[in-house]
C-alpha cells in the first residue's frame, strides 16, 4: 500500500469519523463539505475511524427509510470534492481492503493525517 | 436470562466492556445501531467468551452494507427476533 | 405481553428514535401491547411539535403521533428534562410567562415517577439511547 | 484577533455551551473579537427560544443573548439542521404553514455557508462539541 | 479488597456510567433514583466505569455555577438510597482508593455486577 | 503549531488514538471537559508521545475535584491559558 508523502493542500478539510445511520454526524459533515465546495472552496475529506464506512458498498436506507448517506457520496465528484482520503489503520482494523470500497480514497497512515491537517486553512471534525 | 443490547462498536467506544462484565453465564448480548460493527469477522473477538450468546439486527448490518461480512459466531436476527429476544429474557439492559 | 419503551435520543442526530420506533412496529405486529414511550434526556426533543424535516425523510414526530392513535400508547415526556430544554406545552409556558408553547397533545409532560411505574408495572421496557 | 465558534452540543445535556460560554467570555476579556457563534448538530438547541431552566442553574439562553448585546456578537443557526429538529422563526414557521415558532432574535436562521465563512474569514474558529 | 458475593437485591438498579460535569447523564440518572426511591421502591446505586468519579471528594461546580452533582449524592441517605455500589476495576484504572471517597459504597468485580443486574426488577442505565 | 483539544476521556472513548494520529511534532494537545480525566497520573501514559506538549484545563479539573491528581508531565492552565494556546496556534482543531 502506498501512502502519499506530501498530501495536497487546500482551504478545508472535512474529516469525517461517524459511521453512517448510527448518528447524523457523518451526514451533516458531508453537507458542511458540499457547501463549502458549492461556495468555491477546494475541499478535501478524510474518511477516519469508523467514518470509513460510509464508503462500504451496498448500504441502503434505515428503519422506516431513513436516509443513508450513500446517494451524497455519488455527489461529491459533481461538486469537484475529488481529494478524498481514508485512514488505512482503520479499514484494515475492520476487515477491508481499498478496493472494496464504493469510491476511491487514497490510504493515508498517521504522519500524512498530520500533514493533511497542516495543510488546510480549516478544518472541521465530525 | 437477561436480554443485553450494545449500540456502541468496540472500535470507539469501551462501553462493551462493561455491558461484558454485567452479563451472567446465560444473558445474551444484541448488537444494534453502530453496536453492529461488533459482528464483524474482525470485532467480534471482543465477544469471543459469549459463545452461541451473541446477536446482531440484520436490518442495522444491511442497512451498512455489512450483512456479509459478520462473523460466523453471530446469530443474526431481524426486528421480530429482536422482539422475540426480549419475550423470552426476563427483563433488558441498554448499553450505550 | 406489555412493553414499554424508554426513549433517550434526540430525533435525526442519533438512531434511537428510529430503532424505537422499528421495535414498536414489530412488538405490535406480534400482538404485545405498547403501553407508553417515555422521553428522557435528549429524547424529550421527539416531542418538539415544529419539527419540520425534509420530504424524503422519515417524519418522525408523526410515527409516534400514529402509535398513540392507532395503538392507545402514551407519549410521556419527562418535564423536568423538557424544560430545561424549552419543551413546553401551553399550561406550563403560562406558569413561566412564556407565550406560545412547543408541546402539544398527544404528548404530555409529566414526572419521572411515570418512567419507574412503566418499569415496574409493565412486562418490559426496553429503553433507546444515543 | 477575530474569534468565531462552532456549538455542536445541546444545552444542559452535554458541557459544549457552557465550555463556550466560558471561552468566549475569556478571549472578550483579553480584547479580541467574537464574530459570531455558529450553532449546528444538536448546538442549534441553543436557540430554543422557550428554555426554562431551573433558578440555580445558569441560564445558557441569555448567556448567548448577552454576547448579542454587549459585543455584537452574531448568533447563527444551521437553517436545515434547526428546522428538523423543530426550531423555526416565523418566517420558517410561516412558510411551513406552522402556527407559532421556537427561535427568535438575536438567534438567525441561516445556511452552513456562514459557517464556511466564519471558518476562512475569521483568525480562529474553535469548536466545542458534546 | 472484600467483594460481596451475593449483593442484596431490589427492585430497581440505577447504573451510572458517566462522569460529573460532562454531560446531564449522571444528573439525570440520580434523579431517576431519587423518584424510584420516593415512591417507595427499594433503590440500588452502581457507579461504574467513569461514574466513580462522582464519588471523588472536592467537586465544585462548572463554568458559569454549572451545578455538580456532589450536592445529590448527600441527598441518598435522606431518600434511603443506602445500597451504594462501585465498579472496583474502575476505579482502581483512574488511581483512586475507597477511602478517598466521598461516600461509602462497596466494591464489586464483574461477577457481583451481573448478580446485582440479575437482582433487581428494573434496571436503568445512564 | 496546531492547538488539538479533546474532550473524551481515554477510559471510554477511543478518539484520542485520532487526536494523536492527526498531531504534529510540534502541535499542542489540550484537554478540556471530560478529557480532563487524561491528565491523571493513571492515564497520562496514554499521552506520552507528546512530551511538554500536553495540557489540561484547569477549571474543569478543579470542577471534577482531580486538581490535586495531575500527572507531572501535564501543563495545567486557566481559561485564560486556553485562550493563549489559540493565540498561539495556526488553528485549532477539536475531537469528540
Amino acid at each position: 500500500m502506498q501512502y502519499p508523502t506530501v498530501p495536497p493542500a487546500g482551504d478545508v478539510l472535512v474529516i469525517l469519523r461517524h459511521s453512517p445511520h448510527g448518528s447524523s454526524w457523518l451526514r451533516e459533515g458531508l453537507d458542511a463539505a458540499l457547501v463549502a465546495a458549492a461556495f468555491g472552496q477546494a475541499v478535501s475529506l478524510l474518511f477516519q475511524s469508523e467514518g470509513v464506512l460510509a464508503l462500504v458498498k451496498g448500504q441502503g436506507p434505515g428503519p422506516l427509510g431513513q436516509k443513508g448517506t450513500s446517494a451524497t457520496l455519488d455527489m461529491l465528484a459533481m461538486y469537484d470534492i475529488e481529494s478524498l482520503f481514508l485512514d488505512a489503520v482503520a479499514l484494515a482494523r475492520l476487515g477491508f481492503s481499498s478496493d472494496e470500497l464504493q469510491l476511491t480514497a487514497r490510504p493515508v497512515d498517521q504522519a500524512a493525517t498530520a500533514e493533511l491537517i497542516a495543510g488546510h486553512r480549516l478544518v472541521l471534525t465530525f | 436470562m437477561i436480554l443485553h443490547i450494545l449500540n456502541r462498536s468496540p472500535g470507539s467506544s469501551l462501553v462493551y466492556r462493561e455491558a461484558l462484565a454485567g452479563m451472567g453465564p446465560e444473558d445474551r448480548l444484541l448488537l444494534i445501531e453502530d453496536g453492529v460493527q461488533g459482528a464483524l469477522t474482525s470485532q467480534a473477538r471482543h465477544f469471543e467468551s459469549l459463545g452461541g450468546r451473541l446477536f446482531a439486527l440484520r436490518e442495522d448490518l444491511a442497512s451498512r452494507g455489512l450483512e456479509g461480512r459478520c462473523d460466523a459466531s453471530v446469530q443474526v436476527v431481524d426486528v421480530d427476533g429482536f422482539v422475540v429476544l426480549t419475550e423470552e429474557a426476563d427483563k433488558t439492559v441498554s448499553w450505550f | 405481553m406489555r412493553y414499554a419503551l424508554l426513549v433517550q435520543g434526540a430525533p435525526y442526530s442519533s438512531q434511537a428514535s428510529h430503532s424505537a420506533l422499528r421495535f414498536a412496529a414489530a412488538l405490535l405486529a406480534r400482538g404485545h401491547n405498547l403501553e407508553c414511550v417515555f422521553f428522557y434526556h435528549d429524547g424529550v426533543y421527539n416531542a418538539a411539535r415544529l419539527a419540520a424535516p425534509p420530504q424524503d425523510e422519515p417524519h418522525l414526530m408523526d410515527a409516534w403521533c400514529a402509535l398513540n392513535t392507532e395503538y392507545g400508547t402514551r407519549l410521556q415526556v419527562c418535564i423536568a428534562a423538557a424544560l430545561r430544554r424549552g419543551l413546553l406545552d401551553e399550561r406550563e409556558a403560562a406558569r413561566h410567562g412564556k407565550s406560545g408553547y412547543s408541546v402539544q397533545s398527544p404528548f404530555e409532560l409529566t414526572g419521572l415517577g411515570q418512567l419507574i411505574d412503566a418499569g415496574l408495572g409493565c412486562d418490559r421496557l426496553v429503553t433507546f439511547s444515543p
